[in-house]
């Protein structure tokens, strides 16, 4: 393990996250409280300090292909916590949406990326998420067709997953926020 | 030798003309504690800066009336530098943070006034920041100098 | 006051037994409250994980219309939508900037004055302790019921602006009113893995697992919860936990508004309590035994 | 008329190779008021001083100006010799053409022209000179000590030991601080009672010191070498001259359960009538009246009056308030624990096996609560593992405070390692962030505990404990090994940052010193005047200044006495006399002068007409107190004050002098 800092690489990468995350990251001092209480640590490849001195380091192509990044389920339980007020969270966002714009699709963990991107695209065409759709299209792009299918029939059964999706009126209004912002 | 010369020259006009930029007057009003000792530091280490500067002693920065400002410009000042000890530092623990509240508000007044706000600098130089007065002065000095005019134009309302 | 509702997509499908109990019991409180005409979806973690401004601005049109008809309160029940409708009030209150940039795009205004709340902020704050008291025909007593708030309820806390982000009560309090026992435990908000539900199920049931398994050492008789992902996660994700870990659960997991329904003397039916893939009978016929030797 | 007299020095080539001295004595000479004129090799040599003496003498003059070095070099010199020929001292001014002109210019032409300026001015300010006599402050030499912790008690010792009578004030029952809670001191280990009880009794039995404990100071006036003080004596209910200290009264109290020790930290309980520990110094109990059922009950309850044997217990004691001056006083209030309960994921106040660090030194105290056997409050069984929390509190702005608490690191690894030393086979882990071990021994120290006595440091903070099945789950991350780390331990320790005593800020708006936004004293100078505070005549030392261990807290007692033996080898304190002066007839009472004074310097004044009727009030300066910073001029509308040697007058003259 070891890098090489090219100086305007990290100033460039640095300065691109901290005024997408309205914070500065020199205020980390590295205590490690948000990776002890972060839930989902165990499966992470870097630990959330490590994620945000890999950042200010200027470490964007291990970052943005790494699988903490995807892996953070924004529970805020590190942002809570953390001493200094740092928006660990909002970091996790700020990544996951650099790597998104710049086509970055993690290796290990595309799968929690694609249901992002699915789910964005069944709210762009229906205003509202029709979830059987919404999971179709899941797996079909994923193709884990049978993960969780055992599921199906029992909530089917219980009413739980509708089979007719509706539209709202305004979806002209989603189509141009989805414009305006994408 | 060639350099003393114009120098000298400038002096001379200056003295005739009494209203020239190229050899401004500038006042400086420091605080005993801080700044004083900084420009004595200076003088210690042999440093040289532009002797344009006169140096008005008081005891803190505190003490420092803004119509004492308005007074070195009458007298024919082009510049007025304020300068004592830095935030936090105060000898007399806090005279530095009422000189800068005082001209933060007393600055449009100035203006008001007609004072080109340009000729009056506030700064702090600590009893170690020999260098600092130095430069200082000499950039003060160099940008007194390149203000354009007379005397006159230091009260643009008249 | 006029409140509106925001139902969010959840109560419209697989969480459906919420909005059924929650209607039924605002029936029974003589309460009303509307629909926002035409909502979207507020974007949920998809947005705010890869577009910042769409978690802003999907929120910010529902709030704008509430705004526009009248309304300044707005209850959404799914703790999901609130944290991200609270969101974007936050966002939109404190980035002038930010703000331009949205309600442009929205062609609406929005002054971000709307006071929104999540269930348990609207049943303590707008329907009442005493209220609710008042209603309560058939005491729980005798059942344990574990509060579980999950992330959303309570983080972040400069936003959410919401009892204690380590250890609410408000939930407890309610079951508490029911007559019930609440129980305490320590997970009361850790993650239960929350929208990686499709995408890191392992994930989702270690994490979901140790919540409950926690809640079963505590000796609760069901879990109460205020927020949809979380029910889908403890009650859909339970017999694959059970068959993963080797160790039965059975706990069943009901929304606040169907424990709140079944104290008020509400028929578990029509509080879609049959809904749940965690089947109630065991916990509803001791209800029903002990509400009869009352 | 004004008779001045101006001295160009040469000083050597020093001044004359640059500034052409004799231009500048013939300027002199033609400037209105000036009557004599001269320039010399080496003004402040003693044939240079001679011959200024002999000028004064002869011409008589009123003021001197001396074209010289600066005033910071001779300023003293050349007013000393012009005090010997009956000058007021402050007659003479200084231009320094020295620093400020020979030195840093070339040009000679141009350096003489600016040596010219300078001397006229100080030829204008000294013509508007007026007499100044230095302020002498009559001493009494009496100090006052607040606080009897480890700094208080050293600073007492050293002045009484200097002489001087001492009041030492302790607001507890037992004067002994945090210092007598603590069991064994880093990095040496030795007991902290052994060292502490001999200072504590020495205190008591001293001749020159008078011990108030179970007081408060009440209220401050006055100032340097004059404070009058109200010492407020709360009723102890017991008569301490005729008390014995046999015990027989808090023996025979029967509310034995539901008080908390506060010296014990709420790990076990005291009774209503109790001393705080068995080594208290008065050994003399306090009748705590919140909690007696006497007072609760109507008077019922006399069990102790009954079992005292020389009937020393008076249910009827009032507060006394005795009054006193004193020339000096110590601040020496100490600290406090943070509250570490807002730590949600702590569990501190929750889970009774999550204690502080002050509680563990309870725990470990032979004079503790379990006699010295580490024991969990919850269960009474011994710990086999213990995890130690560091920066609980410290070093986090958002819900602590954003110092480090300085003793943390070297406790927490005391802590580890007697732990170790009591229990065979024990293991403690110790999460921390930064180790702080600077002073002397105290690296090796925590190297030792890890080393020798095997705790394992862990680089990282705790997000969480919580129990299960008996044990506490602790939830931290190790950053170095990038990991996050669960370890369940029987009892877990906090190193809980410390803060200000409580009320320390009242007490500091009382003695009108400046204290930091937590409340900590700030010192007059960071570097150079760390024993003084803001005001004269008052002194700092222990934690109240802020974080610091015992030894320095024991050499900050010993400066703070110093400073006072100092003061007071001096029968007066003399005072520069260039203070500030009000001039009542106009003075408008609107007080922004006090506003801005620093140095609670401005008090009001009311005059009266010899029939005693108020005619007005005006502000008056305390020459005690007064620094001449000239804040106070600035602030004054209607130019009321000025300040002695820079007034107004002086300064405008100053820079007419300098008219182009």
């Amino acid at each position: 393990m070891k890098t090489v800092i090219n100086e305007q690489n990290r100033r460039n990468f640095a300065a691109q996250v901290e005024s997408m995350l309205h914070d500065k990251l020199a205020k980390c001092y590295q205590c490690g409280k948000c990776s002890a209480g972060c839930p989902v640590n165990f499966e992470m490849d870097y630990t959330p300090n490590q994620i945000i001195k890999m950042t200010e380091l200027g470490m964007e192509d291990k970052v943005l292909s790494s699988k903490t990044i995807w892996l953070c389920v924004s529970c805020n339980t590190c942002s809570t916590r953390c001493p200094k007020g740092f928006e660990v969270t909002g970091i996790m966002d700020v990544l996951r949406e650099i790597a998104e714009k710049k086509g970055i699709v993690s290796k290990v963990e595309k799968e929690v990326q694609m249901f992002h991107e699915v789910f964005l695209d069944n709210v762009k065409s229906n205003g509202r998420i029709f979830e059987l759709e919404l999971v179709g299209k899941y797996k079909l792009k994923t193709r884990h067709l049978f993960r969780d299918m055992f599921l199906a029939p029992k909530m089917l059964e219980k009413g739980k997953l509708k089979m007719h999706g509706e539209k709202i009126a305004g979806l002209n209004q989603i189509a141009k926020i989805f414009k305006d912002f994408e | 030798m060639e350099d003393k010369d114009v120098r000298k020259e400038n002096h001379t006009d200056s003295k005739i003309a009494g209203d020239g930029s190229a050899d401004p007057r500038i006042i400086a009003f420091v605080c005993n504690w801080c700044t004083y000792s900084g420009a004595d530091l200076a003088g210690t280490s042999r440093m040289k800066y532009s002797d344009n500067v006169r140096v008005i002693k008081l005891p803190c920065t505190g003490r420092i009336d803004p119509l004492f400002i308005v007074e070195a410009f009458k007298k024919g000042a082009k510049g007025v530098l304020v300068s004592g000890c830095h935030p936090g530092d105060c000898h007399y623990t806090s005279g530095n943070y009422h000189s800068r509240r005082k001209y933060a508000t007393f600055r449009d007044l100035l203006g008001y006034l007609g004072v080109d706000l340009d000729r009056v600098e506030f700064s702090w130089v600590s009893a170690s920041e020999g260098n600092k007065w130095v430069s200082i002065i000499n950039e003060f000095t160099d940008k007194i100098k390149s203000l354009p005019g007379k005397s006159t134009d230091i009260f643009t309302k008249k | 006051m006029k409140l509106a509702y925001y139902p969010g997509c959840s109560l419209k499908g697989t969480s459906f037994e919420y909005e059924v109990s929650l209607l039924k019991i605002l029936e029974v409180l003589n309460m009303e409250i509307k629909e926002i005409p035409d909502w979207n979806c507020c974007g949920a973690s998809a947005a705010h994980s890869i577009n910042h401004n769409l978690s802003v601005a999907l929120p910010a049109r529902n709030l704008a219309i509430a705004e526009k008809d009248g309304y300044e309160s707005v209850l959404a029940p799914c703790a999901a939508c609130s944290n991200r409708l609270k969101n974007a009030d936050y966002e939109l209150k404190n980035d002038d900037i930010l703000k331009k940039k949205i309600t442009d795009s929205l062609e609406m205004p929005y002054n971000a004055e709307m006071s929104i709340n999540n269930m348990l902020e609207f049943l303590i704050g707008v329907v009442g302790k005493d209220k609710i008291k008042s209603m309560v025909k058939k005491p729980l007593s005798g059942i344990k019921v574990a509060s579980y708030y999950g992330c959303l309820l309570v983080r972040p806390p400069k936003v959410m602006q919401f009892d204690d982000p380590e250890n609410p009560v408000t939930m407890d309090e309610l079951v508490a009113l029911t007559g019930a026992e609440p129980v305490d435990y320590s997970f009361k908000t850790e993650c239960c893995g929350a929208i990686n539900s499709l995408s890191k199920p392992d994930v989702v049931m270690a994490l979901t697992g140790n919540i409950l398994y926690d809640i079963k050492k505590n000796g609760a008789d069901l879990v109460v919860v205020a927020c949809p992902l979380c029910h889908s996660n403890l009650d859909v994700r339970q017999r694959e936990i059970e068959r993963k870990y080797d160790e039965k659960l059975g706990l069943p997991v009901l929304f606040i508004t169907e424990l709140l329904g079944l104290s008020f003397g509400i028929d578990p039916k029509d509080l879609a309590i049959d809904g749940h893939m965690v089947a109630a009978d065991r916990v509803l016929k001791k209800i029903k035994e002990l509400t009869n030797q009352q | 008329m004004a008779r001045i007299g101006v001295f160009v020095c040469w000083c050597g080539s020093n001044i004359a190779g640059t500034v052409d001295v004799e231009k500048v004595r013939e300027e002199a000479a033609k400037i209105p008021g000036v009557v004599s004129a001269l320039d010399y090799k080496y003004m402040c040599s003693d044939p240079g001083q001679n011959s200024l003496r002999n000028i004064i003498k002869e011409k008589n003059l009123t003021g001197i100006v001396l074209a010289a070095c600066s005033p910071h070099m001779h300023e003293n010199t050349f007013r000393k010799a012009a005090a010997k020929e009956g000058l007021n001292p402050y007659f003479v001014e200084i231009a320094n053409i020295r620093e400020q002109v020979s030195w840093v210019h070339e040009d000679k032409e141009r350096a003489t022209a600016k040596a010219v300026d300078l001397m006229k001015m100080m030829v204008e300010k000294v013509k508007r000179d007026r007499p100044i006599e230095d302020v002498r402050v009559p001493l009494n030499k009496k100090a006052l000590v607040i606080g009897g912790g480890i700094s208080g008690i050293q600073a007492a010792l050293d002045i009484a030991n200097g002489g001087v009578e001492v009041l030492l004030v302790e607001k507890e029952p037992s004067i002994g601080g945090r210092m007598i809670q603590l069991d064994e001191t880093f990095p040496t280990l030795d007991c902290s009672s052994c060292i502490m009880t001999p200072k504590m009794v020495e205190a008591n039995q001293h001749p020159n010191i008078k011990l108030y404990t179970y007081s408060e100071v009440e209220d401050i006036s006055g100032y340097i070498g004059n404070f009058k003080i109200k010492i407020k004596k709360k009723a102890r209910s017991v008569v301490e001259k005729d008390c014995t200290g046999c015990g027989e009264c808090w023996n025979a109290c029967p509310m034995h359960k539901n008080v908390k020790s506060e010296f014990n930290v709420n790990l076990s309980e005291r009774t209503a009538i109790y001393v705080p520990f068995p080594q208290a110094v008065p050994l003399v109990p306090v009748l705590d009246r919140s909690v007696c059922l006497h007072y609760k009950k109507g008077g019922k309850c006399q069990k102790c009056f009954d079992a005292c044997g020389p009937k020393c217990i008076d249910f009827s004691l009032q507060d006394e308030i005795i009054e006193e001056t004193v020339g000096a006083i110590v601040a020496s209030t100490g600290y406090d624990l943070m509250d570490t309960s807002m730590y949600g994921e702590y569990g501190y106040g929750k889970y009774k096996d999550v204690i502080s660090g002050l509680q563990f030194e309870r725990l470990l105290s032979a004079s503790g609560p379990t006699e010295g056997v580490i024991k969990r409050p919850s269960d009474g069984k011994t710990p086999q593992t213990i995890v130690f929390v560091q920066c609980v509190g410290s070093r986090d702005p958002e819900k602590g405070v954003p110092y480090c608490s300085k003793v943390c690191c070297m406790y927490t690894a005391k802590h580890a390692k007697l732990f170790a030393h009591k229990v065979h086979g024990s293991q403690s882990y110790v999460f921390y962030i930064d180790i702080r071990s600077t002073s002397k021994g105290y690296e090796e120290f925590v190297r030792g505990t890890m080393e020798q006595d095997g705790a394992i440091y862990l680089r990282g903070r705790v997000s969480k404990i919580y129990e299960d099945e008996g044990k506490l789950i602790v939830k931290g991350a190790d950053t170095l090994s990038g990991n996050q780390v669960e370890i369940a331990a029987d009892m877990v320790v906090l190193a809980t940052g410390v803060i200000p005593k409580k009320g320390s800020d009242k007490l500091a708006q009382m003695l009108g010193i400046s204290y930091d936004k937590y409340g900590f004293f700030t010192e007059s100078h960071p570097k150079l005047r760390p024993a003084e505070s803001s005001t004269a005549g008052i002194f700092l030392a222990g934690m109240a200044q802020g974080p610091r261990d015992i030894p320095e807290s024991v050499v900050s007692g010993s400066a703070a006495a110093s400073k006072i033996l100092g003061l007071f080898s001096k029968n007066e304190y003399e005072v520069e006399g260039t203070i500030a002066n009000v001039n009542e007839a106009t003075c408008v009472a609107c007080f922004y002068c006090q506003r801005v004074c620093a140095y609670n310097a401005i008090s009001k004044k009311e005059i009266k007409d010899r029939s005693g009727k108020l005619i007005k009030v005006v502000a008056n300066v305390n020459p005690g107190l007064c620094t001449g910073c000239g804040a106070c001029v600035n602030a004054c509308f209607s130019k009321s004050i000025d300040v002695k040697g820079f007034m107004d007058d002086q300064i405008y003259a100053e820079i007419k002098a300098l008219a182009v």
